[in-house]
């Protein structure tokens, strides 16, 4: 079978879009899309599995096969699917409250399992659909209808914890950007196995402005670190700013402070994730310089592959199943 | 005819059989649990030697504890085995507990001072001590005889005392359980047999069923006592195809076969009270989705944890009604060990006709109770598959994942990799055809009748309930689950005794077959034994308005045959 | 009378206020949703001052849209507030939906190609929009509207059009609900009144609760509609010593909770049918444990993800059932918005005096719906305290923490910090009195009977049920929670119609109060509607083997007081 | 009050302590039995919360408060506890199915929040009392009753998802060497919030000598990294191994081949997990050099030590709660 080939259009429902105006989902949509069209696999073969919130929506507007589960569960939905299916390609939509809240365990698994799960987390920070509580990414300190007096639990770093959980592929993005988007849909894709995007999204309702320091037209200039591959960490307007590892950390410091070869080169294809981890450190969420781009990208062994091998082994030693032999297998006697 | 087996005093066994320690091996390998039929139902073989001689003694499908660590070559080879009975399949119909027991014992009686072969001479304690716990018998007396027995001996009767603790305390720390010896029938009808415990059964019961259905079985669980054996044995056979999920917990068991169904498996999970609890919003989102899903639910002693290794039938109503809004599931139980088999195929075949879960419902009794089973012919596999919907069934070549089958009222089933049949499923009221969200108010009410008479017409796509016995009786003795064979043991008592009786048991829960109504209102009298407080009775109730009567247990064991003979008897 | 808000043709408002973009604005801020009161239900604020000069014709309790951003110092020194009414706890009888009209409208507009004013006049449509979703409307009608009514001018059609539909899709997208208009008494008796939705009685009532127990108060809980704003008001008060949590999902919710109990405070959790589903085993092991908690059901529309914003009374069976094993269980509904105040203060007696969970059901009419309350006196709040235990109670010092008190079956409730009572409690099954894990069969029929008597003996413990009404009608009307004031409605227009009529409100529906029976069977004829497929009338049937009938809905909508009035007719 | 004294024994109840003879459970039983009586804190203010597995019954052989719950919620219940009861002494006990399995989430939950409960997580690498399916910690290609043909997964490293999800207090120890134990239970102790102590546990029935390489007379001393803070990161015979950091990662060489300067010194109390989390990655499971002792070591505000100030502040501001205020506060009218 030849590529196929698609626009965008052809991954439109004729279901109304229902999102805010404005809400950044509506863009990762269109990102997610412009990317389907190109990426060369049939759509009949796509799935997309959300849980619930706003973002879990996103299934009902694109033309593939999907399911808008509950709360939480759809990484443990698309591993039973990806298990069973090796065929197919699975696309998990999720939340920070869906995916970090409720569904953390399922995501933490699903990454140290490595099925060849794409999970996509839009992280606004908040809890859009139930009208705007704190989430696990939230900032202390969060004023929110269900914190009057400000929210007391520190924030998880989903980088961090992606990592903490031996995910293999672990990127950050903007919804704003819809380029970087594309550019971590195809790295995401190209990566055999489970695949991590934390994408910072706008609510424009309950939490808007969340991420002004890396889309605001000022702010961006300073904050935003573009990581890529082989690459010295560099930033800031004339990128007068420069990633190092010093003394157990990463940090920023003016490049004209540093020689060349101490600043640091980027190498998510490195074994060890110490460095990952490292670079995850520099923000705790999307203050200060902040680092986009694809954190670790290291592949191992694919479950449902070896799921398979062991199907196809067990059969090659054992013949296929034959039920009136399994019947037997226990002995038997006769009655006459 | 007695329905469990009896434990000898413990003191016995030991006293007669001391002369020296390998004849003890040999003694206690033959160490026996009376049944009714006089077979051992446990056999504690401390050796390959021993476990050869007094095998064929044993019960079928009987418990073996073995000291797994004289199992190892030289051993083997001097009984004259050439590979090993503890891998090589060979001990399959039975129930094996490997204990090291050898290194367990020397741990549990260093505090005690002996040493040498006073130190392996206690493991015969703690193999009786896993007997006490198995066979669920009071420590007390067994520790008084060894007090007694050894008061001129101290060091060696608290090393026996520890060794038997031990035993004891390791059957527990394990939840380690054995097979019970169920009724046989009366006679058996002519053909070949298998001895089967019900967690096999039910685990090749799904295999047949895949195959029936030609899907590929999917199995997504997470282990407890006393569901496990099923994952267990289904991961033996990957070269059926068979792909086992150990997720992280019974929500990613359930879901995980929520996602294979919607990849076109036989989707199935299995646990047993405290997991089917968790899955109860996930079986809802595949009531909602309408895929097809077995659930299994092996029950055991409830609320909470409760008895983890003890028999129980309290799930019942639980099954009906353990998810929140209107939402109708079928629920059968399997009736005995073998029963297992053949009501996984039939709860599996309406799952797939009517896309729906299915909860099947088996106990701790039937898992780990065993019976001589008629081998089913495979060739008689009933065709249970449903094709896959290929093409579009809408206007301008649309796909209306909810046009219903107007005989069933089930929706077709687009798998994944179909062209043109892309389409969005989900947890929210669906529109009538479209499956589109909706939030109409009428479209709620149709779905919601649509999604009951769905259900409800099942009844008449099953097998209408058979009476057994007298059309004439004063009771009719109506049951489910695993209380058949006392059920039947009790009537034949009766009828023995020269009095009319009639008994009824039900595989299918909900709906209930369409003539159970009307057969239940031939008789003056109906008794509902079960191992709860009055579940089906109460389902009766409400149904049918009958004042049906219940003979009722919740301790943790079977019924005896004899108080529902005694209770029938009282009846009449 | 009616009971719903009708919602005027949506394109009659628009039609007659367009002359000028500031008058428009004050017009739309008295855009009204008719009620039988003829008082609006519904307010849509531009801007301060429209607020201030509309607000007083609204309806109590009405649901208020404002624009948020219109809500700047500027605007509301003109409007004349000295500060914001939206932060200023002024509006706290209100429901109001803050929305950034003017930014989302031009978000929504930006593809029309219009700009300057014809953006900001689109934002009536925006409001229009969201008014359809609020009150339910088919969006079609306006839509077309709009093409005809613009079809001279395409590009403010257009954008009109996406105002619209934006603000239609901002409702469906943050699930707003607006407050719903309950059928107000007949007459109101002397006293001070004030305005109250269903979740803040419930709030307030659990902090009157823990008040009248002398304990501290802790809520567990995971954000869900409907059931969230008792959360969010339970935070604002922390000065009463209230320690709300909002925990990782809905089983960490009721974990915290039970840890609390276990800690001595009144502790609760509460969700709405799925998150309840998920703390089914959690629930267990509060029951196995004999630990207070208040569990509250905000019930919605179900099954799965269900209809979240639309009432249903569809979780009762699930509440009774909705665990594994014999896990009884008290159950008590609230009946109205005001009625949850009373209902959460006798659910943490129950749960005190006979130290077991309670399920306390609401819905969401009761959650968003708004009644005028009698504050009670809070000096007559009871005294529902219940001591901690402090001294030993067993042989030589020994603390038994399951020797139970004699009347109430209860068991003492030691909490950590007391000196001498340290004890370890759990799921699985418990000796009687002492409390250590027991596989004792007898134990087990024991503990489950006197589990199960518990429950039932709270049935003398409790409000016998009342009869309003004719005592000699030939049908009673038994309703549960939130169709109190429909029925009571009904049964009026029955009685103005010259007929007679009965009807029995139930508070208690696990275990039912004691005089149950007897009042059903003092009618020939028993009608009881539910706003689900007849949950309640299966309870009495099973119960009572009486022939009740039903009449049910479940589509979301309340019931209309003529079908129930008509039902009634009919069976007279 | 001053502290009490008491003696092994005031912590033992009357149940008979029932693992299997032999388990690593009781020589950690022992040994927190032991540090109890030394804590300084009055048994009745402590309390044991478990949740479902053999580890999980250790409550029962504590004569403190305790709760032996269910399967995988002890952190929720014990957060609860805490949560309003600040002044107890609040330990969860909890096994590698219990903790990382089913109760993943609460775990990494409570260890954000940063309660003040002291997590024990008994490692054994198996399901032991369902006897013995693989567990998330187990090596790949595990065969177990319910992994006939071997395990797929991809093990959790308990330490690395601990510091992944933000623990202040993440530390090792192993069963049979009561003193370090002892230290480690100290150490958690001293720490104001939650901490994290993963204990390799034998279970000498279903996953025997599964530590082998830690405990055995001869593996242990090459194997074997004891870490103190302030330390360089020495072991081996006579020392003669050193722990590096070199190229982004925490590397074994032979001490003779580094300058001593080069040698890592050991500091848990480093803002920034980085080099705790690099430490976490000398291995992936006990096998070959692998560290014990204290990884992290950082305070930050205790989540109950904030709610209560949050009432506090409450109380100071708004006086008292008072009922009659409070349902009057939406405003009132009189019906006459
Ligand atoms: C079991 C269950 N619990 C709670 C909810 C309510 N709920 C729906 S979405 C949501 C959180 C959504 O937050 P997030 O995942 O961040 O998605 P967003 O809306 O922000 O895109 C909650 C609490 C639910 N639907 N089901
Ligand atoms: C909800 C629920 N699911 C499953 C079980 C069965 N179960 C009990 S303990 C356990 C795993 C125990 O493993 P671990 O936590 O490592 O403890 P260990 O026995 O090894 O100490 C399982 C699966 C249960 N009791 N409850
Ligand atoms: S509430 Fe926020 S996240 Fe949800 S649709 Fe609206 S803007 Fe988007
Ligand atoms: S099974 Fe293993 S962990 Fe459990 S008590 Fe026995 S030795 Fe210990
Ligand atoms: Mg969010
Ligand atoms: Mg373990």
């Amino acid at each position: 079978m030849t590529a196929p080939t698609y626009t965008r259009k052809d991954f439109q429902t004729d279901q109304e879009v229902r999102w805010c105006p404005g809400c950044g989902d509506y863009t990762i949509l269109a990102s997610v899309q412009n990317y389907m069209a190109t990426m060369g696999v049939q759509k009949e073969k796509i799935v997309f599995i959300s849980g619930i919130g706003c973002s879990s929506r996103f299934p009902y507007y694109m033309n593939t096969y999907g399911m808008h589960s509950i709360h939480g569960r759809a990484p443990a939905i698309a591993s039973g699917l990806a298990a069973s299916r090796p065929d197919l390609s699975v696309w998990v939509i999720t939340g920070d409250g869906d995916a970090l809240s409720i569904g953390g365990n399922h995501l933490i698994h699903s990454l140290r399992r490595n099925l060849n799960i794409k999970i996509l987390l839009f992280n606004n920070q908040i809890y859009g659909l139930t009208k705007g509580q704190y989430s696990p990414t939230s900032e202390v300190g969060k004023r929110t209808k269900s914190t009057p007096a400000g929210s007391l639990d520190y924030p998880f770093n989903p980088i961090s914890l992606a990592l903490g959980a031996e995910a293999g592929f672990v990127a950050r993005t903007l919804d704003m950007d819809r380029n970087h988007t594309i550019e971590m849909l195809e790295a995401a894709q190209a990566h055999k196995g489970a695949a991590f995007i934390e994408i910072y999204q706008n609510c424009n309702v309950f939490n808007d402005k969340a991420f002004i320091q890396l889309t605001g037209k000022e702010e961006r200039v300073s904050n935003r670190i573009d990581m890529a591959a082989g690459k010295p960490i560099v930033f800031g307007e004339n990128d007068s700013k420069a990633v190092v590892f010093r003394d157990g950390s990463c940090v920023v410091v003016d490049r004209s402070t540093v020689s060349d070869s101490e600043i640091l080169v980027h190498d998510p294809a490195r074994q060890d994730p110490t460095i990952s981890f490292a670079l995850s450190r520099l923000s705790h969420g999307p203050y200060g310089p902040t680092p986009l781009g694809v954190f670790r990208n290291v592949e191992r062994p694919v479950y449902e592959t070896e799921m398979s091998a062991q199907l196809v082994e067990a059969q090659a030693k054992r013949g296929p199943g034959d039920l009136a032999a399994l019947l037997a297998s226990q002995g038997t006697w006769e009655v006459t | 005819l007695a329905t469990l087996p009896s434990f000898p005093a413990e003191i016995r066994a030991p006293a007669g059989t001391l002369p020296g320690v390998s004849s003890f091996q040999v003694q206690i390998a033959d160490f026996d649990i009376l049944t009714a039929g006089d077979e051992p139902d446990c056999l504690v073989a401390m050796n390959p030697a021993a476990l050869k001689s007094n095998l064929a003694d044993l019960r079928e499908n009987g418990t073996i504890i073995v000291n797994e660590e004289a199992f190892e070559e030289r051993n083997l080879a001097k009984a004259g085995y050439t590979s090993n009975p503890l891998t090589d399949g060979s001990l399959a119909g039975y129930k094996v507990i490997e204990v090291p027991m050898e290194r367990l014992t020397k741990e549990a009686v260093a505090e005690s001072g002996v040493s040498g072969r006073d130190v392996l001479r206690s493991k015969n304690f703690f193999a009786l001590g896993l007997l006490a716990w198995l066979f669920n018998r009071p420590q007390e007396t067994t520790l008084e005889w060894i007090a007694a027995k050894f008061k001129n001996k101290p060091e060696v009767g608290k090393a026996n005392e520890l060794a038997f603790k031990a035993g004891y305390t390791f059957g527990f720390a394990t939840e380690a359980t054995r097979t019970t010896y169920l009724v046989k029938p009366a006679r058996l009808t002519p053909g070949t047999y298998t001895q089967i415990t019900g967690n096999t059964a039910l685990a090749w019961g799904l295999i047949a069923a895949a195959r029936a259905a030609k899907l590929p079985l999917f199995y997504g669980t997470y282990p407890i006592t006393p569901a496990s054996d099923v994952l267990h044995e289904l991961s033996k056979h990957k070269n059926f195809g068979v792909r086992t999920f150990q997720a992280e917990d019974e929500i990613a068991g359930i879901g995980a076969a929520i996602g294979a169904a919607f990849g076109g498996a036989l989707a199935v999970t299995g646990s047993s009270g405290p997991g089917i609890a968790l899955k109860s919003e996930a079986i809802s989102l595949a009531l909602m989705t309408e895929l097809p899903l077995l659930v299994l639910n092996v029950q055991r002693g409830g609320p909470s944890t409760g008895l983890p290794t003890k028999p129980e039938q309290s799930d019942l109503l639980f099954s009906l009604f353990g998810r929140h809004g209107e939402s109708p599931l079928p629920v059968l139980a399997a009736a005995s060990p073998s029963d297992a088999y053949e009501t996984a195929i039939e709860a599996a075949r309406i799952a797939l006709r009517y896309m729906t879960p299915v909860i099947l419902l088996s106990d701790n009794l039937i898992a780990n109770g065993s019976e001589p089973w008629r081998l089913p012919s495979v060739e008689d596999l009933p065709d249970i598959s449903v094709p896959f919907a290929t093409k579009p069934n809408g206007p301008d070549g649309s796909y209306l994942p909810y046009e219903r089958d107007i005989e069933t009222f089930s929706r077709p089933w687009a798998v994944p990799g179909t062209a043109g049949l892309e389409h969005r499923i989900g947890g929210l009221e669906k529109a009538a055809v479209t499956g589109n969200v909706s939030y109409d108010p009428e479209n709620h009410q149709l779905m919601t009748d649509t999604r009951a008479w769905k259900i409800k017409g099942i009844a008449d796509d099953i097998t209408p309930v058979e009476v057994n016995g007298d059309e004439d009786a004063e009771v009719l003795v109506v049951g489910w689950g695993s209380t058949l064979g006392v059920i039947r043991a009790a009537a034949r008592r009766v009828r023995l005794a020269g009095h009319k009786v009639a008994t009824a048991h039900l595989r299918h829960l909900n709906p209930f077959p369409a003539n159970l109504e009307e057969v239940l209102r031939r008789y003056p009298r109906v008794l509902v034994p079960e191992l709860n407080s009055g579940q089906l009775r109460f389902l009766l109730r409400a149904n049918f308005l009958l004042p049906v009567e219940g003979i009722n247990r919740v301790s943790g064991e079977p019924f005896k045959v004899a108080e529902i003979e005694q209770r029938i008897l009282e009846m009449i």
